[in-house]
């Protein structure tokens, strides 16, 4: 110790003659820092409820709340968070994790009260002093909890695709379907959105866990065609999926195909629930397409004693004859149609309802009857010169080729129409060497077919002529020549789509090999006698709830599928047969409709 | 006054003061004491002015993290595990998201690495800002507290920047960090650093040239090097007793390998040396953040993308992650059993040792008015005690 | 305007929704099967509401149409059905059909407005033209979102 | 490292070595020869420095998984040495002798978990806990949640949605019947 | 309040040595009228400009008092000032998260503050549990054992939040809502028996004012 | 012109009001001060008088018998009788107190008599720390009055007198014939006492905060509380006024007397701020040291 140590210390007054270090007015001087984490924002518009903030949150801070003007819709289940306060620890993993991005935070930090019971909001529903600030928490650039990108779905190259109908879409290896699998944050958004209300989040889980056989049941349970959705659903889940909202949605499609991929069909029985004991009653089914076949299945497992009858001599309908090989190779689709045999559902093929086998006999022999007779017939184009021999259907010419039967297209194609039946026919089109020209009387964006189905046409060589207006086919020289009128968009009504105008004198023509014409289809629903009772409107059979049909008389009859509703799908089908199924079923074992 | 290396090493086997014979005053330091460091509290058995026997009885912050970490999804503990340590969260931070990559097979980015060591740092000389103010209250020197905690402040500002929290930053996540520096930040660390120099500077002047603080400190709270096998003693309180381990040498996480430091060790191993050994480290953490900054890569990405936390599983394993804070060894020992929580997780916090079986050991023999000034010149954190 | 001459317009205008009526029978009576049928009672009622609103209208002596023309989606000029519907017509040749019918009311209609002198005939005419284009219109819709879904 | 593991193999019985990392090994002995091993370690191998001592409940297997972790500060090596006790009898040699602060983990398992160290200090006193009346509460068939709900009181008026039933109850409440 | 049934709260001071019951009243807490008028709002604003704060940093909020009582934020010149003994202090900051052990202390410390009291409560984990919501050892609300004034939501809240907290506790005192100490008597015995139901060992006075 | 008995009662409490008003203040202002030092605002001036109206409007109080009801009213006894024996301002008619019927042994006595009480009533508080601080300040007083006796013996010597109005009145005449410049040993001695007497660092271990929180009135609270700041207040300023007096040449007017003691006061922050608190023992040894040799120099130079 030293004389240094007595006179040192007295170096403190020198800070007396400086700058203090205090804040002069703290709450008002110092905001938050741009990143800090304050208290949270959400914008209500963006955000789909999906709940994924309430799972992150390890405090149980999160509650989902139903809002008052906000419904459930598809892919938003109209609830938003609401952040206990007396919970909250301001981590931001909500933010973080937030799939659409709408929950964010602001720099704001003083929230004082006397009353504990106030600190619960419901951030961007009610209204509080800090929202829509500019500062605060959002997600680092580049920084996400989950992600947003899919797993590449290996696939033929399209140069090599097009030379067979060797199918498209490979599927994935365990590995990537487990991370496929690993995006999925069980929100259950997509539930609503698929006409089956498949237990998606359960299979998606099932593969994760690598437990495929709870997933094939979970599938099962609702959907006994998961080989064929797997490959050609139209996924309306994907659209309402939560991670689609900033990013690619989770690929529902591909994992259940996965799935269905996995399993042996003799593990089948394994995982799925055995038939019940025979009830004795017995069930015809019109129409061995997906949603019969789907009746079938729920009713064979129920005890019931089912027979399909099926016009065409293989069952699996429009999943047969109207979808190419390389979408939907015939053993995948006789891999679900086989198990639903194996169940012991008769299915009489080549044997068609009308003539000789009317609907009324069909009452009399059994105890109910489900048509399910989709849509058979296409529409003609109904222009001038539609009768032309060149000019084909679409439909047939994908029943043909399922057939094996030469088709005979020539070089240079032309397929009016843009749904997913022009899409497969314009590519089986190009399978068959031809080049092809897809004609469509609107828009690429309005297109009915998936865009998937479209970017791979595109991919594969066809050529796509947008706005053309279908005038008249001429004949030229046994080849059509086919004229068209170049359209323009107008936007006649608010709210409405545009409406195609043909732009005068703006004629084309060319000469094709081939129109095929797929611009819709109709039912064939000649075998509905007026004695049976039936009530039809404009093409339809009216159903009930239940997919009953007011019928007069003996068995109930019951009607589903493309036949009936309106979406036109497998899966609306395989949704309607099974609540078909399970109505029949309630009515004849009598629990009551 | 007692002359220096004059130590007093108190028995190790603990005398029992017949508390009925009226000659002893029984007194509880702590919990509601400013004299203790956090929220515990000493029974201290008083012979006169003289400490004779010491317990120590922590819980009073006990929140059963280990048990909480059991019940969580493996992400969802990181914001739980900082709040193990107050003063120092992001030890935590660290050594846990560490012992989940090294579990999981991660391979964190190198700015990762950077940014972690950059925070880990900052932190350190949080901490020993924090300390310093409580080592000179606790011999009743005020002014220096006032000054350091503001630094320290300072500090928090710039973990405010960067991470969006002041105490909690919840910045080093598994995987790597959470979002890259922003724009001026780095500069903003810089003139911190430089302010924080300058105000360390007049505490040197004023505290460590003081001679009460002399007469208070020295050969006070002696360790003798034989106690840091023993007793388990890390950090700081080892090196002043002249044992060299860092665990920044010895480990070489993070960046430290890359960076330029000694090792600073002692020797007198009193309070005195101790605070003295820290305010060197304290500089040399002001030189170790302004290397980080000069060296740290520019760009890249800051976080390995990890699978999906809410389906998050470990594959089964164990292991220990330790790093050197401030006060010593701090590690994280995880279990897991292959599922999507952790199957144990076990905090090691220098503090166990140094403020129950150290501290009580030490205490003996000690007058009443050291005591505080003893227990802080150990540096310890109630909480990591407990958890 | 002479009450006559609104008795005589209307008279003619309830003349071809009669005719429109038995339109439809016509072809109901080629019918085969419940569907075809379903449909073209429904088509028929139609027109026949549409007698009974004229008639109504006929009775209390004031046209009360509204004069807005429905917009033209312009199918019904392209749609070529040279043919009678036959036994085996399905939905898309009743549309058709009925499309075209109601062209080519709309189409007589806008003749009788040129051709029309007294001011306040030609302005019922444009109703009737503008109402028959709003038929018109209806069936377009079904068309398109029942028939031609995918072009 | 290896010459260690045969060495504790040889004198211990010490067996299932693993390399965790670069520095990091583990190895189970039996419970009645753990206070040897450790005291060998410490004495004789130059593992002086007893990191810390803690336990796993593997409920599964009806055992505490003792854990030890010692660290070699010369070589720069650590090593965690286990040992099984019987989850129905946990009853352990006490290290306090061997470590000053070898009691305070005692101390902490023997309340936590409900492991005994006959013989070490203060083992019998609480030590986080104040008139604690439950089971060991580290022990995994221990329920916290369950615990706290009983006993804490929360703030009512708390009520979540499951947004997929939420769904199902406006969009399609048919299904399921 | 709860309609929790109301233990009846055991004798005073039972659980004490006998030889240290003589250290504490045996009178039970009662109520304290204002004073009328002027004098009461005198007497308010002084006791608003005057907030001694109980060094007893119960949880991790204390943190965050520390930059508020040094230099930085200076809480002095707002006439907040902390104090080391319950006797002298006005204001008890509840610092988060309470453990049941620390819950004693708090009871007991609380008791032992003259009236009139308050208490600000820091953080979530006040309110409503926190991130400890499923902790066996730490309570969800503070507001069943002692009456709050004050609560400032955050984790932790900063200082400036805290000092926005003191300046709501002057507005409350100064208009006469600050009457802790007061309900604590009135609704004593539900209390007693909520602290009672949590902390197992009640080996301290029931009394102690 | 003397006034009656009755006026010079009156005039004390005049006296004694502005006093404590000047304490009260100065309090405030060495409180900003020191804040200064720390780098920050620090409370307002007027905040003591803040502090004390809450106390004194607590609601509650508890009592731990008649001594803890008596130790304040002792130490405001010994602050009160501190300063009525001396005069505050030399040659004032109001400011003079009865500083004409005590000496300075009377005061040295009152000095003591507070503490005394303070220690009687603080025992009687039950609390282990209010007994510990209670001795560690006897044990430091007894210490500090060491040098503080020895320069006021050497001030008594020096003037041939006890009486304090004398020793101001020998001091008058120019600032060369304060006790500071003529018997400069006896006042350092006193000075560093004085630094003791103040419970500022680094002798304030009595209620030394983290050591024994806070001493003596650990247990003391709402009015009584009060009335201790209250005596803080007046025993300061009766000690500044006396050492004024002694040492530094008294004052002439009020003006002279707020700036002569506010230095003096000063001196004790000055030193306050820079050092740490000493151990008790630590403190003693320094007492009986360095500033008793001085003191006893002070006295033999004084009796030489």
């Amino acid at each position: 110790m030293d004389i240094k140590d007595f006179i040192a210390p007295f170096a403190v007054w020198k800070r007396a003659f400086e700058k203090p270090f205090t804040v002069k007015k703290p709450i008002d001087e110092r905001p938050g820092a741009p990143r800090y984490r304050g208290f949270h924002i959400n914008d209500a518009d963006k955000c789909v409820g999906c709940g994924t903030c309430e799972a992150i949150c390890m405090n149980r801070a999160i509650d989902l709340v139903p809002v008052e003007g906000r419904d459930a819709k598809e892919g938003d289940s109209g609830l938003r968070p609401r952040v206990d306060y007396g919970r909250c620890c301001w981590c931001a993993l909500c933010v973080d994790i937030c799939p659409s991005g709408s929950l964010n935070m602001s720099n704001e930090y003083v929230w004082i009260d006397s009353d504990p019971d106030v600190f619960r909001y419901t951030p961007g529903v009610e209204p509080k002093p800090w929202d829509g600030s500019a500062l605060g928490y959002r997600r680092a650039e580049g920084y996400r909890l989950l992600d947003g990108t899919r797993v590449p779905m290996p696939e033929l190259d399209h140069h090599e695709a097009v030379k067979s109908f060797l199918e498209l879409v490979r599927g994935w290896s365990r590995e990537q379907a487990e991370k496929e699998a690993d995006r999925c944050v069980s929100c259950g958004l997509c539930i609503a959105s698929c006409p089956a209300h498949m237990e998606i989040p359960g299979y998606i889980k099932a593969v994760r866990d690598g437990d495929l056989e709870t997933g094939l049941r979970l599938l099962y349970q609702t959907n006994p065609f998961p080989e064929a959705c797997g490959r050609i659903c139209t996924h309306r889940c994907e659209e309402a999926c939560s991670i689609g909202t900033d990013g690619d949605p989770v690929a529902i499609r591909w994992l259940k195909r996965y799935i269905a991929d996995q399993v042996e069909l003799a593990d089948y029985s394994k995982a799925l629930p055995r038939k019940e004991a025979s009830s004795g009653k017995r069930v015809a089914i019109v129409g061995a397409g997906p949603g019969g076949l789907s009746a079938a299945y729920y009713l064979a497992l129920l005890g019931h004693e089912v027979t399909v009858h099926e016009k065409d001599e293989a069952a699996g309908g429009m999943l047969r004859y109207g979808i190419p090989e390389y979408r939907l190779p015939y053993p995948a689709l006789d891999k679900d149609i086989g198990y639903i045999e194996s169940l012991g559902v008769k299915i009489e093929r080549g044997a068609p309802v009308g003539e000789g086998r009317s609907l009324a006999s069909l009452r009399e022999r059994f105890d109910a009857v489900f048509l399910s007779t989709g849509l058979p017939a296409a529409y003609g184009l109904d222009v001038p010169g539609e009768k032309h021999p060149r000019v084909l259907d679409g439909v047939a010419v994908l029943a043909a080729a399922t057939r094996g039967q030469v088709l005979g297209l020539g070089a240079r194609v032309a397929v009016v129409g843009g749904g997913n039946v022009a899409m497969d026919a314009a590519r089986t089109a190009l399978r068959n060497g031809a080049s092809v020209d897809i004609l469509y009387r609107r828009r690429e964006e309005d297109m009915p077919a998936d865009p998937d189905e479209i970017r791979e046409a595109k991919a594969e060589g066809a050529r796509l002529v947008e706005k053309a207006i279908p005038l008249e086919v001429k004949d030229a020289g046994g080849k059509a020549r086919f004229v068209w009128n170049e359209a323009t968009m107008v936007q006649k009504e608010a709210g409405k789509r545009p409406v195609p105008e043909p732009i005068p004198g703006a004629i084309h023509e060319e000469i094709y090999d081939s129109v095929i014409s797929a611009i819709g289809q109709g039912p064939e629903l000649s075998y509905i006698a007026e004695a049976d009772g039936v009530e039809i409107r404009r093409f339809k059979p009216v159903v009930d709830r239940d997919g009953l049909a007011t019928a007069a008389g003996k068995a109930p009859v019951f009607a589903g599928g493309d036949l009936v509703n309106d979406r036109k799908d497998a899966i609306s089908a395989i949704a309607d047969g099974h609540r078909a199924a399970s109505a029949i079923d309630r009515l004849l074992s009598g629990k009551g409709a | 006054m007692r002359r220096q290396n004059e130590h007093v090493i108190p028995p190790e086997t603990r005398a029992t003061p017949d508390l009925s014979s009226g000659k002893y005053l029984v007194m509880w330091q702590g919990p509601q004491h400013p004299g203790i460091t956090g929220n515990m509290s000493l029974r201290l058995v008083a012979d006169g002015d003289t400490v004779v026997d010491c317990e120590t009885h922590v819980g009073y912050l006990h929140r059963g993290f280990e048990k909480l970490m059991e019940r969580r999804l493996w992400m969802q503990n990181f914001p739980l595990v900082c709040r193990i340590a107050v003063p120092e969260p992001d030890f935590n931070e660290y050594c846990y998201a560490a012992a989940l990559e090294e579990l999981a097979g991660v391979t964190v980015p190198e700015k990762a690495v950077w940014l972690r060591t950059l925070s880990l740092e900052m932190i350190r000389l949080a901490s020993f800002l924090m300390w310093i103010g409580g080592q000179a209250g606790a011999f009743g020197h005020g002014t220096i507290a006032q000054w350091s905690v503001t630094m320290r402040d300072y500090v928090l500002d710039l973990f405010e920047e960067l991470s969006g929290g002041r105490i909690y930053h919840m910045y080093i996540i598994p995987g790597g960090v959470r979002g890259d520096v922003p724009d001026g930040f780095l500069d903003h660390v810089l003139e911190t650093m430089q302010v924080i120099k300058k105000n360390l500077d007049d505490i040197e002047l004023v505290m460590f040239h003081n001679a009460v603080f002399k007469m208070r400190a020295v050969g006070l709270g002696y360790i003798p090097p034989d106690w840091v096998d023993k007793y388990g003693i890390t950090g700081p309180n080892a090196r002043s007793a002249g044992v060299a381990r860092d665990l920044r040498k010895d480990l070489g996480y993070l960046a430290y390998p890359q960076l330029d430091f000694k090792l600073i060790t002692g020797g007198r191993s009193d309070a005195f040396e101790r605070a003295e050994l820290r305010l060197a480290e304290m500089y040399q953490s002001i030189d170790l953040i302004r290397q980080i900054v000069a060296r740290m890569p520019k760009d890249g990405p800051f976080r390995e993308r990890l699978p999906n936390p809410l389906h998050w599983k470990i594959p089964a394993g164990e292991t220990y992650v330790a790093a050197e804070c401030t006060r010593g060894e701090y590690g994280f020992y995880v279990v897991s059993d292959g599922g999507d929580k952790p199957r144990r997780v076990a905090v090691r916090g220098p503090s166990y040792t140094h403020a129950v079986s150290v501290m009580e050991r030490l205490v003996r023999g000690v007058n009443i008015a050291d005591v505080a000034g003893l227990m802080v010149s150990l540096h310890t954190y109630p909480p990591e005690i407990e958890r | 305007m002479n009450t006559a001459s609104f008795q005589e317009t209307l008279d003619f205008a309830i003349g071809r929704e009669r005719a429109a009526v038995e339109f439809y029978r016509e072809l109901t009576g080629k019918a085969a099967f419940a569907a075809q049928k379903s449909a073209l009672a429904e088509f028929m009622a139609m027109e026949e509401g549409h007698v009974a609103m004229l008639t109504g209208m006929k009775s209390r002596g004031a046209v009360n149409l509204s004069p807005g023309a429905a917009v033209d989606l312009g199918l019904a000029r392209r749609l070529a059905a040279e043919e009678e519907p036959t036994a085996a017509m399905d939905f898309q040749d009743i549309l058709v059909a009925a499309i075209k019918k109601e062209e080519r009311s709309g189409d007589l209609y806008r003749s009788l407005v040129a051709a029309a002198l007294d001011p306040d005939v030609k302005a019922i005419f444009e109703r009737l033209e503008a109402e028959e284009s709003r038929h018109k219109r209806y069936f377009e819709e079904l068309y398109e979102t029942q028939v031609a879904r995918d072009n | 490292m290896n010459e260690l593991a045969k060495e504790l193999a040889a004198r211990y019985g010490a067996r299932d070595w693993h390399d965790r990392r670069g520095d990091l090994s583990s190895t189970v002995v039996d419970p009645i020869r753990l206070h040897d091993t450790l005291a060998w370690l410490k004495d004789s191998a130059g593992y002086a420095h007893l990191s810390f001592a803690t336990a796993v409940d593997n409920i599964e297997r009806g055992v505490f998984t003792l854990t030890y972790t010692v660290r070699n500060h010369e070589q720069g090596h650590s090593l965690m040495v286990h040992a099984d006790v019987d989850r129905a009898n946990p009853v352990v040699d006490s290290i306090h002798l061997l470590w000053g602060q070898g009691w305070t983990y005692q101390r902490e398992m023997k309340e936590w978990f409900g492991i005994d160290f006959p013989g070490s200090p203060r083992v019998d006193e609480e030590f986080v806990l104040e008139g604690w009346e439950g089971p060991p509460m580290m022990r995994r068939d221990f329920d916290s949640l369950a615990y706290s709900d009983a006993t804490y009181e929360g703030r009512p008026g708390r009520v979540t949605h499951d947004p997929a039933t939420r769904m199902q109850e406006r969009l399609y409440p048919e299904a399921g019947k | 309040m709860s309609d929790k049934k109301i233990i009846p709260a055991p004798l005073a001071n039972e659980g004490l040595p006998p030889d240290e019951r003589g250290l504490f009243c045996d009178a039970a807490p009662r109520e304290y009228e204002p004073a009328r008028g002027i004098m009461e709002d005198f007497a308010n604003w002084a006791r608003s400009e005057s907030l001694w704060i109980l060094g007893f940093g119960t949880g991790c909020g204390a943190i965050e008092l520390r930059p508020l009582m040094t230099s930085r934020f200076d809480m002095y010149r707002y006439g907040i000032q902390p104090r080391p003994t319950p006797r002298q202090s006005s204001v008890f900051v509840i610092g988060g998260y309470a453990s049941v052990k620390t819950l004693k202390r708090i009871v007991r410390s609380y008791e032992q503050m003259m009236g009139p009291k308050f208490v600000v409560a820091l953080g979530s984990c006040t309110i409503n549990g926190g991130m400890y919501w499923d902790s066996y050892n730490t309570i969800k609300r503070i507001d069943q054992y002692i009456p709050v004034d004050v609560y400032i939501t955050g984790c932790m809240p900063r200082p400036e939040a805290l000092l926005a907290g003191f300046q709501e506790l002057k507005k409350i005192i100064r208009a006469g809502r600050a009457e802790g100490q007061n309900e604590y008597a009135r609704n004593f015995e539900w209390f007693k028996a909520n602290q009672k139901k949590v902390i197992k060992d009640w080996n301290m006075p029931d009394y102690n004012w | 012109m003397e006034p009656t008995l009755l006026g010079r009662i009156g005039y004390a409490f005049l006296s004694l009001f502005v006093i404590t008003n000047y304490g009260l203040l100065l309090i405030g202002s060495m409180a900003r001060i020191s804040a200064k030092v720390q780098g920050r605002v620090g409370q307002p001036v007027y905040q003591p008088y803040i502090d004390i109206i809450k106390s004194s409007v607590k609601r509650n109080a508890i009592s731990h018998g008649i001594m803890f009801y008596l130790g304040p009213v002792f130490r405001l006894a010994g602050g009160v009788g501190t300063y009525m024996f001396i005069p505050a301002v030399f040659g004032s008619v109001v400011f003079r107190n009865f500083s004409d019927s005590g000496d300075l042994l009377l005061v040295m006595y009152f000095i003591f008599f507070g503490q005394l009480g303070m220690a009687l009533g603080a025992g009687e508080g039950g609390h282990p720390y209010s007994a510990i601080g209670v001795s560690r300040g006897l044990a430091q007083m007894t210490a500090f009055e060491v040098p503080f006796a020895l320069s006021v013996i050497a001030v008594a010597i020096q003037y041939g007198t006890l009486d304090i109005n004398a020793i101001v009145g020998a001091q008058q005449g120019g600032f060369l014939n304060w006790t500071l410049f003529t018997n400069p040993l006896a006042v350092v001695a006193a000075i560093i006492a004085f630094l003791g007497m103040s419970m500022h660092n680094p002798f304030s271990v009595v209620i030394a905060p983290q050591e024994i929180p806070i001493g003596p009135p650990t247990e003391y609270q709402a009015n009584l509380l009060g009335m201790l700041q209250t005596n803080r207040a007046i025993f300061n300023g009766a000690k500044l006024v006396l050492y004024m007096n002694l040492f530094f040449g008294g004052a002439t007017n009020i003006l002279v007397m707020v700036v002569k003691t506010f230095l003096i006061y000063f001196i004790n922050v000055f030193v306050g701020q820079a050092f740490p608190r000493f151990r008790t023992d630590q403190s003693i040894r320094f007492f009986l040291g360095v500033p008793t040799l001085i003191g006893i120099a002070s006295v033999i130079i004084a009796a030489v």
